[in-house]
C-alpha cells in the first residue's frame, strides 16, 4: 500500500477550527491523512508540541489560526508569530525539513481555504515520504527526516 | 484508575454513512482504560442522553467522551449530561467525527480508521482532565457611563430605572452633548430641547444616578464586576452645594467678549457662564484662562482682581481657591458614550493626523461660510439670534444659501473615506429650516448622493426638494472665495454638466463626524480598541454591535460611528439592557478554562505579564511565616484571564497552565493521535 | 551650495528679461550662478503630448548635464521648464525600470542626483541678504501675485507648502516694500499652453486675471513664468475692455531688482509691451527708458 | 487608420499601466470639472473622460477638440478627492490618439506641437520664429496674429537665427528612440523632418 502521512495539525478553537468545521458542513472532501488538535489559541501553542508530534509519529505539522488581525485574543497570535520565527531555527537544529511544517490563516469563514492547505499538505508530505523520528533520550535526541 | 465511557453517535446517516460507528465503538472498548463504549442512533436525543447518565452510574464512570459532532455543537449539551450524572463536567469531552471526518470523507474504511484514532486521542486527553469549578466572581451593581449626551443620558436613565445605580461622567458643565445644540431634528423636526431637556432634568432627579458634571474618567482597573474608577472633578470656582443656579454672577462679570462654545463662537459669553439656560447642573463654571482675575494672578499681580461674580453671589458660593478633586468609584460595568466632534472648517483638526482641512474652502476664513452646527444655532430659537437666519458677518438675511455636503467625508485624499451618514439628513433638514423662515430664499444643496436610509428618510429629503424647493446639483465644489458682499461657489452639476459660479450669501459646510479628541487616550485607559479613525471597535459589527472586546465595557452612540440621535438612543438602550442582564445574575460565572500559576515553582521572570493580551497576569507576594518577603510570583486574574494561553506558551518552566488544556493533556492527545 | 542654472528657451527669448533681471539679482546678492553647458529645450507643453518617455528625458538629459558639472541644485526660473524638470525627476525617481534605463537612453551617465529649484524658492533662501541689501524699498505698492499653475500644482511634484495658498511670493513682495493685496485669481492658469494656437481661450483666461487683480486695487502683476508673462503683458491689449488704464507685469525678479537700486534697463523693464515706467515714475522709482 | 472600438474594457487597465491612474477609483464628484479652466469651452471634461475610460468607450473623445484644449494645468488633480489625475489620463489619450488615429487631432493644436517639437529636434531649443512660421505655413493661418513679430523684435526678444546645441546628435537620438522611427514617429504631433 501507498504511504500513508500522519499529519497533526494544531488549530486554534476560534478561527481555523470553526472553519475545519464549516468545511464539514459543506461537505468538502479532503485528504483524510491531518488530524487535529484543538488549543484555545495559536498563543497557546509551544513548538515543543509540533516536535513531539514528530517524536510520535507525526510525517507533517499543520499550525493554523485566526488571521493576523482577527485574532479572537487580540494578540495572541502576534506572539505565536514571534515565537515561531525562532522555532525555523529549531526546526533546523534538529534536521527536520522545514516544509514539514506548514503554517497558515484560515478564519472560521475559509472552509475552503482549509481544504486547499489539507490536500496540499498531504500531497506535500506524500512527497517528502515518512519523517524517520530517531529519538534516542526522551526529546533530546536528533530527529532525522528521510528526504 | 481510570474508567472512561466512550459514547459514539451516527447522527442518523450522517456519521453513520461512511463512519462505521459500531466499529468504533468496538475498537475502544479494548482501549486501555476504557470500561465502556457504546453506540447510538442520536446521542443528543433524549434517549441519547440518558443512556449516557445510566452508563454513567452503572459503570462508575470517571471519564466520558462523545464521539459525535463538533464541540462547537454539543459540548455544552454533554457536559451538561455529565454534570446532571454526578460527574464534574470538565471530565467529558467530544470528539469530532462528523464535521472533521464522516462529511469530508468517502472512503468508509479510511473514515472509520479516522474516527478510532480521534476518539482515542480525546480518551487520552479525558484521563489528563481534573474536575474544574465554574468560576464566580461578584459583581458590583454600579455602571459607569462615560459622556452625557443623548446616547449616555438614554443608557444612565434606562439603567437606574431598571434598578441599577448610576454614576455619569461628564467633561463639560452640562449634560446634553450636541443634541442641545441642535434647533428641530430630523426626521420629524421635533425642537430638540423639547425632547431633550425632560430627560436631561430626570437625570438630575433620578435617585441612582450620581452626576459628576465638568468630571473626567482619570484611571480605571480592575476587570468586569469590579472595576475601579478614579474621576477627575475638575475646579469650577463655585461650591457645588451652596450654589442655587441664580445667575448673579454671570450677570455681573464685567468680562462678557469670550467666544462662546456652545453657540460655535457665534455669540459671546462672559468669563464666568452656565452654557445654556437648561444646562444640567445648571450651576457656572468660571473660566480661569478668561477670567480677569486669574489673568492677573498669571502675570504675577498679587491684588486680588475684580470678584464682581463673588460680590454678587449672596451664597457666598464663589470659591476661587477651589481644586481639582478625585473620587474614587466601584463599578461592574461601563458604558462609553462620548459622541463626536465635526471635521473643523479650519486648517486645523484636532487629533487628526493626516487631515489637512480644505485650502479651496478658505480654511474658514472666508466670512459667511459656516459649519452645520453654527446653522442650528442661527436656527434655534434659543441660539445668538433668537432663531432668525442671518449672516454672521452683517445680520443681513441670507437671500440664497448654498450647502456642500460630503466635506471631509468620502475624501480619501483628505484622509476620511468613509460617509458620515447624518449629514444628507441635517443639510435637508436645514433647507426645511431656512425655507420656512425666508420664504423668498433660495437653497442650493451641492451633493454626491442622498443618503437617506431610514424610516421617513428618504420622504424628507424628497421633501426638501419636492415641497421646499431646494435646487439640489450633483457635484462636489472647486472652490469658495469670498467676492465684495457674497461668497463665489465655483462648482459643476453632472448632471446637467453646467460649470457653475454661484453668488451665495451663506455657505453651509456639511463637515464630517469625527470621534472627539481624547479619545485613544480614554480607550488605552479602558483597555478597548478604536478603529483608525478613532471610533470605538465594538466586539463584532453585527452580532455584538454595543459590546466591546473587553468583557465590562459597552458602546453607545456616535464614539462607535457617526450616529444619530433615534440610533444613538437604541445603542444607549441596547448597553443599558446588556448591563442590566450582567446585574441580574448573583454572580459572574465563567468557564474555569483560565490559566493558574504554580506559585511553588514560578521563578518570578514576568515573562507572561509582558505577553497577556488581556493584562489579566499580576503579581503576588510570597512570606514566609515570620512575614519575611520570600519571592515574587506571578498571579493570574481568573476574572480577566481569556484562557488564551498565550502565558503558559511563553513561560520557561511551564508554570503558567490554562486548565482543561494543560501541557499533559495535549501531549496525551499528540501522543494517541 | 553650486546652484547650476536652467535658462530654457524663453529666458533666452521671449522672456529676456527674466534672464537679464534674474542674472542682476544674483550679481547683487552674491549667488553666482553657472549656466549648464549646452542644455536642451526640456520639451515645455508640447512633449508630454507625444509621449511620456519624451516629456521624461529630454529634461532628463539636462538633469545630466548639471551632475556632470558638479552642481547639486538647478535653479529653473521658467515655471514650465521647472514642473518639466521637477516632473521627470520624481517619475524617474518612482519608476526603478526607468531610472536604469536612463544613462542608455541619454548616453551619458545619469544619477538623477541633482535637486530642481523654482525661482520663488531662490528668493525665498535669499530673502535675508535681499534684506539687508534693500535700497528702494517699493512704498506699500498694491500688487497682485500671481503664481498660475506650474509652480504649485501638482503639490506631489512641486512641494508647494500650500497648494491652494501659497505664500513665498507675497513674501517676497513684502520683504521689496511692496503690499500684496488680496484677490482670487492667484493660482487660475492663463492658457499658457494654448497661446499660439488658441488665442480666443487665452484672452478669456487672462482678461478675468486682470479684472479680479484690478477689482482688489492692484497697481501690477508680480509673476514668476515667461508664458504668464508673455500672455499676460504680450497679449494684455486685447484683454483689456473699454479703455482701462494698463497693468503692468512685473517678473519677480525685476520688482526684487527694482528694489535692490538696479537701473530699470539692467533689469530688462524696456523689453514689456506695457511700460511699467510710468508707475514706477509715480511710485518715486527711476522710470525705465525707451525702447517702443 | 483604425479608430478604437465603441467599447473597450480592457483600456482602464492599460491607463492604469500606463499612468499609474487608478480610474475606478473615480466616483464623478466633478470636482475636478468645476475647477477646470477650460470646462467653459469644451463639451467634455475632465470628469467625462474618466468615465468614459471606465466604460471603455472613448469614442466620442477622438470626434472632439474637448482633450486637446487641456492646457495640464493640474487643477483637477490637485484637488480630485480620490487622488485621481484627469491631466495625465488625458496625456495618456492624446498619445493614444495621436498613434492611432492622427488624422483625427484637431489642427491649429496638432501644428502647434509638430512645429514646436521639430524646432526643438532641429535645434536643441525651441526657434520661436522658426516655429511661428512652421505654425502658420500647416494651418494656412497666415493672417492671424500668432505672434506679433514686429513687437517682439523691437524689444530684443526674438532672434533671427536659430541658437544650435552643440549635442544635438544626442537630442535627436532621444527623441528617435522615444517616438518610435525618426520622422513621422510620433504621428501627427511628433517631430518630424530632416535638419534643413
Ligand atoms: C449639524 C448637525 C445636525 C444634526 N441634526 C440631527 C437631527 O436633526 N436628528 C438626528 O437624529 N441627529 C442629528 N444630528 C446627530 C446628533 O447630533 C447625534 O446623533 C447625537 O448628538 C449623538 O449623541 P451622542 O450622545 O452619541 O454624542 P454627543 O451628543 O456628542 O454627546 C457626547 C457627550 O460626551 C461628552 N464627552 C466627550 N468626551 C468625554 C470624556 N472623555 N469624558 C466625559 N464626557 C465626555 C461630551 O461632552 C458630550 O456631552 C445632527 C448632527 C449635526 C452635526
Ligand atoms: C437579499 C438580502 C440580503 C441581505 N443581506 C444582508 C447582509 O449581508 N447583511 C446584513 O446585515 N443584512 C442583510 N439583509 C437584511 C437582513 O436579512 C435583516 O436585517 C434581518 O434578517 C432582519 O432580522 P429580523 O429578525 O428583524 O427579521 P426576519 O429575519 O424577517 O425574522 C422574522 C421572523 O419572525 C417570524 N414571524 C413573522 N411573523 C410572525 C408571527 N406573526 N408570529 C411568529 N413569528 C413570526 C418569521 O417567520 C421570521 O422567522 C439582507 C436582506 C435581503 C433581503
Ligand atoms: S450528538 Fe451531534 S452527531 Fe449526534 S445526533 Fe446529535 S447532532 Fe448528530
Ligand atoms: S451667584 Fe452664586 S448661587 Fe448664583 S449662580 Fe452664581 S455661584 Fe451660584
Ligand atoms: S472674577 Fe470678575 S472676571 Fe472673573 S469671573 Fe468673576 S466677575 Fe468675571
Ligand atoms: S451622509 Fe450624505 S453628506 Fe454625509 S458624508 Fe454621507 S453622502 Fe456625504
Ligand atoms: S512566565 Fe512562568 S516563571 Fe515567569 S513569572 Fe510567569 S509563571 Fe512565573
Ligand atoms: S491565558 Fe491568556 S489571558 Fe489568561 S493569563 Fe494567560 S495570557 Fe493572559
Ligand atoms: S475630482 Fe476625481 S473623483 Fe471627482 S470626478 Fe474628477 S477625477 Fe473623478
Ligand atoms: S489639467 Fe486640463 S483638465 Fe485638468 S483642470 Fe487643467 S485644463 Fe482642466
Amino acid at each position: 500500500m501507498a504511504f500513508q502521512p500522519k499529519i497533526t495539525a494544531f488549530v486554534c478553537n476560534w478561527c481555523t477550527y470553526t472553519g475545519a468545521d464549516l468545511a464539514g458542513t459543506s461537505r468538502l472532501q479532503m485528504a483524510p491523512e491531518v488530524r487535529i488538535i484543538r488549543l484555545p489559541c495559536t498563543g497557546r501553542i509551544d513548538p515543543l508540541f509540533v516536535i513531539k508530534a514528530f517524536e510520535r509519529g507525526a510525517d507533517g505539522v499543520i499550525v493554523s489560526g485566526c488571521h493576523p488581525a482577527d485574532c479572537h485574543y487580540n494578540s495572541g497570535n502576534y506572539h505565536a508569530r514571534r515565537r515561531f520565527a525562532i522555532f525555523r531555527d529549531l526546526l533546523d537544529f534538529v534536521g527536520l525539513d522545514p516544509r514539514r511544517v506548514i503554517f497558515s490563516w484560515v478564519s472560521a469563514s475559509e472552509g475552503g481555504k482549509w481544504r486547499d492547505i489539507v490536500d496540499s499538505a498531504a500531497a506535500t508530505i506524500r512527497e517528502l515520504g515518512p519523517c524517520r523520528a530517531d529519538t534516542g533520550d526522551e526529546g533530546r535526541g536528533r530527529l532525522a527526516c528521510a528526504s | 484508575m481510570a474508567r472512561i465511557g466512550v459514547f459514539v453517535c451516527h447522527c442518523g446517516e450522517n456519521i453513520g454513512r461512511t463512519v462505521d460507528a459500531s466499529s468504533v465503538a468496538e475498537a475502544l472498548r479494548s482501549h486501555p482504560g476504557v470500561v465502556h463504549a457504546e453506540d447510538y442512533r442520536y446521542m443528543c436525543s433524549d434517549p441519547g442522553q440518558t443512556l449516557v447518565r445510566e452508563a454513567i452510574a452503572a459503570n462508575r464512570l470517571t471519564g466520558v467522551v462523545v464521539a459525535a459532532c463538533s464541540p462547537h455543537m454539543h459540548e455544552r449539551t454533554f457536559r451538561k449530561v455529565v454534570a446532571a450524572a454526578g460527574l464534574n463536567p470538565f471530565l467529558c469531552e467530544m470528539a469530532n467525527i462528523r464535521e472533521q471526518c464522516s462529511w469530508i470523507h468517502e472512503d468508509r474504511e479510511q473514515a472509520t480508521g479516522k474516527a478510532i484514532a480521534i476518539t482515542r486521542a480525546l480518551v487520552e486527553k479525558v484521563k489528563a482532565n481534573t474536575p474544574l469549578e465554574t468560576i464566580r466572581i461578584p459583581i458590583e451593581r454600579r455602571a459607569l457611563v462615560i459622556g452625557g449626551g443623548i446616547a449616555g443620558i438614554q443608557a444612565a436613565l434606562d439603567l437606574a430605572d431598571g434598578g441599577a445605580e448610576v454614576v455619569l461622567v461628564e467633561k463639560e458643565s452640562s449634560i446634553g452633548g450636541h443634541m442641545s445644540q441642535l434647533s428641530e431634528t430630523f426626521p420629524t423636526l421635533d425642537c430638540s430641547q423639547c425632547i431633550l431637556t425632560p430627560r436631561m432634568v430626570e437625570v438630575a432627579q433620578h435617585p441612582r444616578i450620581r452626576l459628576y458634571a465638568y468630571s473626567e474618567v482619570e484611571e480605571v482597573s480592575g476587570y468586569i464586576g469590579n472595576f475601579e474608577v478614579k474621576v477627575r472633578r475638575k475646579a469650577r470656582s463655585v461650591n457645588e452645594t451652596l450654589c442655587n443656579g441664580c445667575g448673579a454672577c454671570t450677570q455681573a462679570c464685567p468680562n462678557r467678549k469670550v467666544p462662546n462654545e456652545f453657540e460655535c463662537g457665534l455669540g459671546k459669553r462672559p468669563a464666568i457662564s452656565v452654557p445654556f439656560p437648561q444646562a444640567v447642573p445648571n450651576m457656572p463654571v468660571l473660566d480661569r484662562e478668561r477670567c480677569a482675575r486669574f489673568m492677573a494672578i498669571r502675570k504675577g499681580i498679587t491684588k486680588a482682581v475684580c470678584g464682581k461674580c463673588a460680590e454678587a453671589c449672596t451664597r457666598g458660593a464663589i470659591d476661587f481657591a477651589q481644586e481639582d478633586r478625585f473620587v474614587t468609584e466601584k463599578v461592574g460595568a461601563i458604558i462609553i458614550a462620548t459622541g463626536y466632534q465635526l471635521y473643523s472648517i479650519g486648517k486645523e483638526q484636532p487629533e487628526g493626523e493626516g487631515l489637512s482641512g480644505y485650502g479651496e474652502y478658505g480654511y474658514g476664513q472666508v466670512p459667511d461660510v459656516i459649519d452645520g452646527l453654527q446653522f442650528e444655532r442661527l436656527a434655534s430659537a434659543s441660539g445668538p439670534t433668537g432663531g432668525r437666519i442671518v449672516r454672521p458677518s452683517d445680520g443681513r438675511v441670507p437671500k440664497r444659501v448654498v450647502f456642500l455636503q460630503c466635506v471631509g467625508s468620502r475624501d480619501p485624499s483628505r484622509g476620511i473615506p468613509y460617509c458620515s451618514k447624518i449629514c444628507c439628513m441635517y443639510v435637508a433638514k436645514h433647507v426645511m429650516l431656512y425655507r420656512h423662515k425666508v420664504h423668498d430664499g433660495e437653497a442650493v444643496v451641492f451633493y454626491m448622493d442622498v443618503r437617506a436610509a431610514g424610516k421617513g428618510y428618504d420622504e424628507f429629503t424628497r421633501r426638501a426638494i419636492e415641497e421646499e424647493g431646494a435646487i439640489y446639483r450633483r457635484g462636489r465644489v472647486a472652490r469658495l472665495w469670498r467676492d465684495g458682499d457674497v461668497v463665489k461657489v465655483q462648482g459643476f452639476d453632472t448632471l446637467s454638466g453646467e460649470p457653475l459660479l454661484l453668488d451665495a450669501d451663506l455657505v453651509v459646510l456639511a463637515t464630517a463626524v469625527r470621534p472627539q479628541p481624547g479619545i485613544r487616550a480614554l480607550a488605552q485607559k479602558l483597555s478597548v480598541s478604536c478603529d483608525q479613525h478613532g471610533f470605538i471597535n465594538e466586539a463584532h459589527p453585527k452580532l455584538r454591535p454595543v459590546e466591546t472586546n473587553t468583557a465590562g465595557i459597552f458602546v453607545a452612540g456616535a464614539c462607535q460611528a457617526p450616529r444619530d440621535i433615534p440610533e444613538s438612543v437604541a445603542m444607549g438602550s441596547a448597553a443599558a439592557a446588556k448591563v442590566l442582564g450582567l446585574f441580574s445574575k448573583a454572580e459572574l460565572e465563567r468557564e474555569p478554562t483560565v490559566a493558574r500559576v504554580d506559585a511553588a515553582h514560578c521563578a518570578g521572570c514576568f515573562l507572561c505579564e509582558r505577553v497577556c493580551p488581556y493584562g489579566a497576569v499580576g503579581r503576588r507576594e510570597v512570606r514566609d511565616r515570620a512575614g519575611r518577603l520570600v519571592k515574587v510570583v506571578a498571579e493570574v486574574n481568573p476574572g480577566v484571564c481569556q484562557g488564551c494561553g498565550t502565558c503558559q506558551a511563553t513561560c520557561p518552566g511551564k508554570h503558567v497552565e490554562v486548565q482543561g488544556f494543560t501541557d499533559q493533556q495535549i501531549y496525551a492527545e499528540i501522543a494517541a493521535l | 551650495m553650486r546652484t547650476g542654472y536652467f535658462p530654457g528657451c524663453s529666458l533666452h527669448g521671449t522672456a529676456r528679461e527674466f534672464d537679464e533681471s534674474l542674472r542682476a539679482v544674483a550679481g547683487a546678492i552674491g549667488a553666482p550662478l553657472a549656466e549648464i553647458d549646452d542644455w536642451n529645450c526640456c520639451g515645455a507643453s508640447s512633449a508630454h503630448v507625444v509621449g511620456q518617455r519624451l516629456a521624461v528625458a529630454l529634461p532628463a538629459r539636462n538633469l545630466a548635464l548639471a551632475e556632470a558639472q558638479g552642481v547639486e541644485q538647478v535653479l529653473a526660473p521658467c515655471a514650465a521648464c521647472y514642473n518639466r524638470l521637477a516632473k521627470a525627476r520624481r517619475v524617474i525617481e518612482e519608476d526603478e525600470a526607468l531610472r536604469r534605463e536612463m544613462p542608455e537612453l541619454l548616453g551619458r551617465p545619469f544619477g538623477n542626483r541633482v535637486a530642481v529649484r523654482n525661482i520663488l524658492e531662490f528668493l525665498t533662501d535669499a530673502l535675508p541678504v535681499i534684506e539687508a541689501r534693500l535700497v528702494h524699498a517699493f512704498g506699500g505698492l498694491p500688487l497682485a501675485c500671481y503664481y498660475g499653475c506650474l509652480l504649485v500644482r501638482p503639490a506631489s511634484v512641486t512641494s508647494a507648502e500650500d497648494p491652494e495658498h501659497p505664500t513665498a511670493m507675497e513674501q517676497i513682495a513684502r520683504a521689496c516694500g511692496a503690499a500684496p493685496v488680496t484677490w482670487h485669481m492667484g493660482l487660475e492658469c492663463c492658457g499658457g499652453s494654448l497661446s499660439v494656437s488658441r488665442t480666443g481661450s487665452v484672452i478669456r483666461l487672462g482678461r478675468a486675471i486682470l479684472e479680479d487683480a484690478r477689482k482688489a486695487g492692484a497697481e501690477a502683476l508680480l509673476v514668476a513664468c515667461p508664458m504668464c508673462h508673455s500672455n499676460l503683458d504680450f497679449r494684455q491689449r486685447a484683454m483689456t475692455r473699454d479703455g482701462r488704464p494698463p497693468i503692468p507685469v512685473l517678473y519677480v525678479t525685476e520688482l526684487v531688482g527694482l528694489a535692490l537700486g538696479i537701473e530699470p534697463r539692467r533689469l530688462g523693464l524696456d523689453r514689456h509691451f506695457v511700460s511699467p515706467a510710468p508707475l514706477l515714475a509715480r511710485r518715486g522709482q527711476a522710470p525705465a527708458g525707451g525702447r517702443h | 487608420m483604425s479608430r478604437s472600438p465603441v467599447s473597450d474594457g480592457g483600456l482602464r487597465e492599460r491607463i492604469l499601466q500606463e499612468t499609474g491612474v487608478n480610474t475606478a477609483r473615480c466616483y464623478q464628484c466633478g470636482k475636478c470639472s468645476a475647477g477646470c479652466p477650460m470646462a467653459a469651452e469644451t463639451r467634455w471634461r475632465p470628469h467625462d473622460v474618466m468615465r468614459m475610460v471606465n466604460t471603455g468607450a472613448v469614442g466620442p473623445l477622438q470626434d472632439d477638440p474637448s482633450i486637446w484644449l487641456c492646457l495640464a494645468c493640474e487643477t483637477c488633480a490637485s484637488r480630485c478627492p480620490n487622488g485621481c489625475d484627469p491631466a495625465r489620463v488625458i496625456d495618456a489619450l492624446r498619445e493614444r490618439f495621436a498613434r492611432e488615429a492622427p488624422g483625427g487631432v484637431p489642427r491649429p493644436v496638432a501644428a502647434f506641437h509638430r512645429a514646436f517639437l521639430d524646432q526643438v529636434r532641429r535645434h536643441g531649443r525651441s526657434f520661436e520664429l522658426g516655429m511661428v512660421m512652421e505654425y502658420k505655413l500647416r494651418t494656412g493661418a497666415l493672417t492671424e496674429d500668432a505672434l506679433s513679430a514686429p513687437g517682439l523684435l523691437a524689444r530684443g526678444k526674438l532672434s533671427l537665427t536659430p541658437s544650435r546645441i552643440s549635442g544635438i546628435g544626442e537630442v535627436r537620438r532621444i527623441f528617435d528612440a522615444c517616438t518610435g522611427s525618426a520622422g513621422t514617429g510620433a504621428g501627427g504631433t511628433g517631430a518630424g523632418g530632416d535638419d534643413r
